[in-house]
């Protein structure tokens, strides 16, 4: 064919291009640029970000219960645990501090997988940028704590199936009290009755 | 009418002061690359003379040919053989001031001369336009253009055999 | 329509008689001259401007993208930010720089191409300067960039940017010799060379008396188009500013303002190659209804946009295949093309249309023979297996 | 229009700087360049005289300046040719380095 | 006209040419060479002695030189007279090659002696038939030359190689005067021919008488006569065969024979022959005294041969042609029988010295015999040949009226028959003296030729006595106009007397206890000395001849050195100085200025050269400053 024709077609196929641009929908060849700041574009539920403290109904009464596996698996080492002190120096089950410093985390989720108490999840909000590296991305116990319901809003498939899962174990741990219960007193009660067995025997030969 | 006259007199005084000092710069400058720039004004000086002998067709050729052609040609040589680096090499050879005499003694003679000589004061008729000199060249002058046209050719051939890179039996010595 | 028309004309008119009623004549002279030179320094850089703006807004939509929108309106306003960008930015140079070519270099490319808008007639009567060698003049002006190059390569002391330098250099030289031969078949039917007098000479039947209708002319004008299109360095002869090699080429030392400079030179010769290009081919300012000066933006923007066109879909070619092109293909070309002019200039009615069209044909199917591609042979490597 | 002898005594200049250029300059290519000039300040004269000619014919001087300018450029590629060809074998471009040819 | 005639001399120097080249491959095989050939030889020759015999007459001959008018023709002539020695010459020839093959058997140059042999047969063949005098004088020098190389023939001894010189030298003298001879003979009559010997004497050249004693010095030369015959005795250096062939019978006799072929000549002149006779005579007495006192056997031999030689000389210079040529055949004959018995005897004891010799007759029987034989004919016992001859010469000495001569003869005879009884004696009888000595007889092959020459010695004399009626000198004469003349028993009876005189005299001294020799050696003291230093001949010649002679010689050696090469020299040093000089000039002055051409041309150039700098812009400069100079000339003019 003559010489030439072949960078027609080529200019051809950018033309149609760019006059379809004004005319088809985004996804049939037209323009589909979002537009950033202005429009947004869904948020994938498996999206991961920095993690977030899950705590239910009042942030006091957050899952965590400082039990340091995340810190330990956490590969970066970005997470800082102090567990809290009562008045009389008894350890308790809660973090006094909890830092995570989200310069360093590399949000790949091993906390999340690795904590027995589903207290720590990862989170979707990404527009963290700040002026003051140090300060303002080491997060706090208080910055990080999230409710429950945040979490079932960014992430409702995984967050009904954990919420699932955490019921029933309440209930079976419920009814294993209930049994235990149950059986403490029939225990007593056994007990009771048999008092006079013999005593121990004294320790057999060398 | 008169002071634009003067202006553009002034103008061409003030366009040959610009090109004399540009030919004696690139006569003295000791950076090469510099001269040519230099030589590349004073030619850039001579056409605007051109035009104010209302010659644009030469002026324009000028500034196509020279500007354009030579100039490109002599910075071409000039990166080819010279190297950056190179500041430390005196630009002028032992005969600076005897030549000085010299030219100022045949400049001093050529003076006289064109001083001593009557010329003629106003300009003649109307300057050639493009389509006499185009009538001359192909008229008259027919012989002499084919001439030039040939000569063109043996150089544009002879220039590139000289400067071919493999020159079979010219090695370095 | 016809005040419109020369509604710029008239402008200048009572502007001039308004000052010619207190101030002596010649003042008048210079302020008219003035006025000229004033419309030219501000057309240039507005233009150039919003080129850089048209390019970016194209290309983008060729791709599927909006292109800047965020500054202005549409990105209306982008251009001046990119101005406050260049003016902000730091004015670097660098060490052991040859600092009068360096600085020089932006300044001598330039006025270059300022110069070129003194011949192109905007409209009716809107010629700037008619000079009657105007063709010429053009070409003259267009050539004197090589030196300006050589300097910025040169002065920037960079080997990227002598590489760089010397390519775009062999690249214009060798792309100016088919673009002033593709222009002599215009001058040879016109009979002048100024610009003025090419247009009036296309006039008439509402558009079909252009010289792009005619087969001479048409081949003319892809030539004329592409050495122009090569002459600015853009597009797919944008080997001189090489990003994927050699950096920026010559103009990889300069920041800020000089690299605004060498900008606003590239534009505005792409703007009067393709006015220049719609003057002598596309009949200038000739058109039916619009006013001439609209005509003329109208068909100079539609060619700078085939320009940018190319850009967004040509890849860089070669450099072999960039000066064979040039050498081999477009030259011979253009010498048929002259003969064929001359024989449509001695020759009539239908003989005319099928002698011309015919060599002009003949020829083009010989040299696509002659210019097979060139696939260079096979590399032998030495160690590498 | 300037009187002819001021454009006259100008090529003279230019013609006596050129010759000043040509023997002093140690570069070749810086002789070339003075040669370029002494050329253009002949060209110059005959424009000159041609456009202060009373009679005859008015091209004459210009076609020579053409002719001459033609010829220039001829002379400085085939001058640089040998330039680059002479930089090739001899690593300088120093005319005073290049004394073979002496007795 | 035979043309086999020619061949008699051809087939010899063929043998010799044979010898020469393939001697060393032919080894003794050279020896049956050479003997062939003469024998073959001698088979031609006597058919046509018998012819000559007859009364033929052959001769031929062919221009073999042009000298300006008169041509030289070389050829042969046989006359009874050539015949006779033909006769001789083969015969003894042939035997004495025979008796060598033995004799020189252990020799390592055994061929080259045949050759050398072959060759003198050749020479002594062409001389007997040639017919003309330059052929005869070539033959004569070819003779000279074998008698020289046999003589030297053991040249590693200094006597041998000393006595073939002096031989050689001695011979030439008289050979000069032979020559001498010849050309005053080509001036006086224009051909060399014998026949025309005649002719040239009857007109009468006066030179001719001259030509005739110049002719004699070459027999005084060749036979060995009183002057030259110093040469003889050392000549007994060469080997035993080679003495009895060349100084017994053939060579020796080559100058009787050139008196017989010139006799014409001699008879003209009347000093001639009497020149001729006194020399014989004085010879011969001279001769046989020293033979007297010579103790070597082979020195007896030889004095006894002078002596004979003498005899024949005198009967000849006496006008007795016949009997000079028939005592010269039968001398040939029994001289070769004692010389080869001589050598026989040497060949036996190994030792030459007869004081040494003693009761060999037992030892060697065959020798023996043949030597008495020999002995009894030289001495001039009536049967044997020797006897008749010798009496024919004191026959014509007694008719010439010349008694002195006569009375001389007869003394001569005595000491002849004395001395050769009294070598026999010494040496066959008596006792052995020197015990070392283990004789033994020689081997057939040598004692064949001595009973073959001994019966000859006998039988050959026959011919020429009366019982024949003088049938050998009629043959010489060519039959006819010869008259037979009675015998004269006057001389007959003293040549009888003579010679059993000798016999007795020697018997008594040698065989009887007497000491008979001693007390006649103390008697005559001064002769007994003069006798054994043999008269001081080679002394008075050194002393008077040879000395003067180098003498000569030494003087004209040092004239020569000390003016000729002097003034030689002195021209060569002169052209050296003058060349010197001009070499000099020529360098210095010459050569000096067109170096200075040469110099000042380069002086200049280098001074322009300094303009060639090789910088182009110092040429460019120059141009300008041409044309600011030019210009400046252009106003100032």
């Amino acid at each position: 064919m003559i010489f030439g024709t072949g960078i027609l077609q080529g200019l051809m196929v950018t033309l149609k291009n760019f006059v379809t641009s004004y005319f088809k929908a985004p996804d049939e060849g037209g323009i589909f640029t979002v537009e950033y700041p202005e429009k947004r574009l869904p948020e994938k539920e498996r999206f991961r970000n920095f993690p977030f403290l899950l705590y239910d109904k009042n942030p006091e009464n957050l899952r965590c219960v400082a039990c340091d596996i995340c810190a330990k698996e956490c590969p970066p080492k970005c997470i800082y645990i102090v567990r809290e002190f009562d008045k009389d120096g008894k350890p308790l089950k809660r973090p006094a501090v909890f830092d995570i410093d989200f310069t360093v985390c590399m949000n790949c989720g091993i906390c999340e997988e690795a904590c027995p108490f589903d207290a720590i999840y990862m989170d979707h909000e990404f527009e963290i940028a700040s002026a003051d590296r140090h300060a303002k991305l080491l997060y706090h116990r208080d910055d990080l704590l999230k409710s429950n319901e945040y979490f079932h809003k960014i992430r409702p498939t995984d967050a009904s199936a954990i919420d699932a899962r955490r019921r029933e174990a309440e209930e079976k741990k419920k009814a294993a009290e209930a049994a235990a219960l149950a059986a403490q007193k029939a225990k007593e009660a056994a007990a009771a009755q048999a008092k006079p067995p013999e005593p121990p025997k004294p320790a057999a030969g060398a | 009418m008169l002071p634009l006259t003067l202006l553009v007199k002034a103008g061409l005084y003030l366009i040959m002061a610009i090109s004399l000092l540009a030919a004696v710069a690139s006569v003295s400058l000791p950076n090469i690359f510099h001269a040519a720039l230099a030589l590349a004004l004073a030619l850039l000086g001579i056409a605007g003379i051109y035009l104010g002998l209302q010659a644009e067709f030469v002026a324009v050729v000028q500034v196509l040919i020279y500007v354009g052609a030579v100039i490109t040609l002599v910075i071409f040589a000039i990166m080819l053989t010279n190297r950056m680096a190179d500041r430390s090499t005196p630009a002028k050879n032992s005969l600076g001031a005897a030549c000085l005499a010299v030219a100022a003694g045949l400049f001093s003679i050529l003076v006289r001369f064109i001083r001593s000589t009557p010329w003629p004061e106003t300009t003649s008729a109307p300057a050639p336009g493009t389509s006499e000199i185009g009538q001359a060249l192909m008229g008259p002058y027919v012989f002499a253009f084919e001439v030039i046209s040939v000569i063109l050719i043996a150089v544009l051939i002879g220039a590139m055999v000289i400067a071919k890179k493999d020159n079979p039996g010219e090695d370095a010595p | 329509m016809e005040t419109l028309d020369q509604i710029f004309v008239l402008s200048k008119k009572g502007i001039l008689d308004f000052l010619g009623t207190f101030l002596p004549e010649w003042v008048v002279t210079l302020a008219c001259v003035a006025i000229t030179i004033k419309a030219i320094a501000v057309l240039g850089p507005v233009t150039m401007m919003y080129l850089t703006l048209m390019e970016r807004k194209v290309i983008g939509r060729m791709q599927n993208r909006i292109g800047p929108n965020r500054v202005g309106k549409w990105g209306l306003l982008q251009p001046l930010a990119d101005g406050v960008k260049m003016l902000t930015k730091e004015d670097i140079v660098p060490h052991g720089a040859d600092a009068v070519s360096h600085f020089l270099a932006p300044i001598l490319i330039v006025i270059p191409s300022l110069l070129a808008f003194a011949v192109i007639p905007f409209g009716r009567g809107m010629t700037p300067v008619d000079l009657n060698v105007g063709v010429l003049f053009f070409i003259a002006v267009s050539s004197t960039t090589t030196i300006a190059i050589f300097m910025a390569s040169w002065g920037s002391r960079n080997k990227f940017s002598v590489l760089g330098g010397m390519r775009s250099a062999a690249q214009m030289i060798s792309y100016e010799v088919p673009m002033v031969l593709s222009v002599v078949p215009v001058i040879l039917i016109a009979g002048s060379l100024s610009t003025n007098d090419i247009v009036l000479a296309q006039a008439g039947w509402g558009g079909l008396k252009w010289f792009v209708f005619t087969p001479w002319g048409f081949f003319a004008f892809i030539i004329f188009f592409l050495c122009g299109v090569a002459e600015c360095n853009r597009s797919p002869f944008d080997l001189p500013e090489g990003e994927s090699e050699i950096v920026a080429g010559f103009h990889t030392e300069y920041s800020g303002m000089k690299f605004a400079l060498f900008y606003m030179a590239e534009f505005m010769n792409s703007f009067t190659v393709s006015g220049l290009a719609a003057t002598l081919f596309l009949g200038g300012w000739q058109g039916p209804f619009l006013p001439s000066w609209l005509w003329f933006f109208l068909k100079t923007y539609a060619l700078i946009f085939v320009m940018i066109w190319f850009r967004g879909t040509l890849p860089r070619i070669r450099v072999d295949q960039l000066m064979g092109l040039a050498w081999k293909f477009l030259m011979p070309l253009t010498l048929v093309n002259i003969l064929a002019a001359g024989l449509w200039y001695f020759t009539e009615g239908a003989a005319r249309w099928l002698i011309t069209a015919s060599i002009l044909a003949g020829s083009f199917w010989l040299l696509t023979k002659l210019n097979r591609g060139y696939t260079p042979e096979k590399r032998v490597y030495l160690f590498a297996e | 229009m300037i009187p002819l002898s001021h454009l006259l005594i100008f090529s003279a200049a230019l013609l006596v700087i050129g010759i000043y250029g040509a023997v002093v300059r140690r570069n070749i290519v810086g002789i070339l360049l003075s040669i370029e000039l002494i050329l253009n300040a002949a060209a110059l004269n005959f424009t000159a005289f041609s456009r202060f000619a009373l009679a005859g014919d008015q091209e004459a001087g210009v076609i020579f300046t053409l002719f001459i300018i033609a010829m220039a450029a001829a002379a400085a590629a085939v001058g640089l040719a040998i330039v680059i060809a002479l930089f090739r074998v001899r690593k300088t471009i120093m005319s005073d380095e290049i004394n073979l040819l002496k007795w | 006209m035979s043309p086999m005639t020619p061949l008699i001399p051809f087939l010899p120097l063929a043998a010799f040419a044979v010898n020469i080249f393939f001697g060393r491959k032919l080894g003794h095989k050279a020896a049956w060479v050479s003997i062939g050939a003469s024998t073959a030889s001698c088979a031609i020759a006597l058919p046509l002695i018998f012819q000559v015999a007859g009364g033929a007459h052959f001769a031929a001959s062919a221009r073999w030189l042009d000298l300006g008018g008169r041509g030289l023709d070389f050829g042969y002539l046989l006359d009874p007279f050539s015949a006779t020695l033909l006769f001789v010459v083969t015969i003894v020839g042939t035997l004495i090659q025979i008796y060598s093959t033995g004799y020189m058997h252990e020799d390592p140059r055994f061929s080259r002696f045949f050759a050398y042999l072959s060759l003198f047969m050749a020479a002594m063949l062409t001389l007997v038939i040639s017919d003309n005098y330059i052929l005869f004088f070539m033959a004569w020098e070819i003779m000279g030359l074998c008698s020289y190389l046999l003589i030297g023939f053991w040249f590693e001894k200094d006597s041998a190689a000393n006595a073939a010189r002096k031989a050689f030298l001695t011979t030439r003298v008289g050979d000069v005067g032979f020559f001498l001879g010849i050309m005053t003979l080509f001036v006086a009559g224009s051909s060399l021919r014998f026949e025309d010997l005649a002719a040239t004497v009857k007109a009468a050249h006066p030179v001719l008488p001259a030509a005739a004693l110049l002719i004699f010095c070459g027999t005084i030369g060749k036979s060995a006569q009183f002057p030259l015959h110093v040469w003889l005795p050392d000549a007994m250096e060469g080997p035993t065969p080679v003495s009895a062939l060349i100084h017994a019978a053939t060579m020796v006799a080559a100058g009787v024979f050139l008196i017989v072929r010139s006799f014409v000549l001699f008879e003209a002149y009347d000093a001639a022959m009497n020149m001729v006779t006194m020399i014989g005579a004085i010879t011969a007495f001279m001769a046989a005294f020293i033979a007297l006192t010579a103790t070597d056997i082979k020195k007896v031999l030889a004095y006894s041969t002078i002596s004979q030689l003498g005899f024949m000389v005198t009967a000849l210079g006496l006008g007795g042609l016949s009997a000079g040529t028939f005592h010269l055949m039968t001398h040939a004959f029994f001289k070769a029988l004692l010389f080869l018995g001589a050598g026989s005897v040497i060949h036996g004891t190994g030792t030459q010295d007869i004081r040494e010799m003693g009761g060999l007759f037992t030892k060697m029987k065959h020798t023996a015999w043949t030597f008495l034989i020999g002995s009894l004919a030289i001495a001039g016992v009536p049967p044997l040949a020797g006897f008749w001859s010798k009496d024919e010469i004191l026959l014509t000495a007694f008719e010439a009226g010349n008694f002195p001569i006569f009375a001389l003869l007869c003394l001569t005879a005595f000491m002849t028959s004395f001395y050769m009884f009294r070598l026999v004696f010494m040496t066959f009888f008596g006792k052995a003296r020197n015990h070392h000595i283990h004789a033994h007889e020689s081997p057939a092959v040598m004692t064949g030729p001595l009973w073959v020459l001994a019966i000859a010695s006998v039988f050959v004399g026959l011919p020429g006595s009366p019982f024949f009626n003088h049938w050998f000198q009629g043959f010489l004469h060519g039959h006819g106009h010869h008259a037979v003349h009675p015998v004269n028993w006057i001389v007959v009876g003293a040549s009888i007397s003579a010679g059993l005189g000798g016999i007795s005299l020697a018997a008594v001294f040698y065989l009887g206890q007497g000491g008979f020799p001693q007390k006649v050696a103390s008697a005559f003291r001064p002769l007994y000395t003069l006798s054994t230093n043999k008269f001081w001949f080679d002394e008075i010649y050194a002393k008077f001849i040879v000395a003067p002679f180098n003498g000569v010689g030494r003087m004209l050696f040092s004239f020569d050195q000390k003016v000729i090469d002097a003034a030689v020299n002195r021209t060569g040093l002169a052209t050296l100085n003058t060349s010197a000089f001009k070499n000099w000039f020529d360098k210095y002055v010459i050569d000096g200025f067109v170096n200075f051409t040469g110099h000042f041309t380069q002086l200049l150039s280098a001074l322009l050269r300094l303009m060639q700098t090789g910088f182009v812009q110092h040429y460019l400069f120059l141009i300008f400053l041409s044309v600011l100079a030019l210009m400046l000339l252009e106003m100032r003019l």
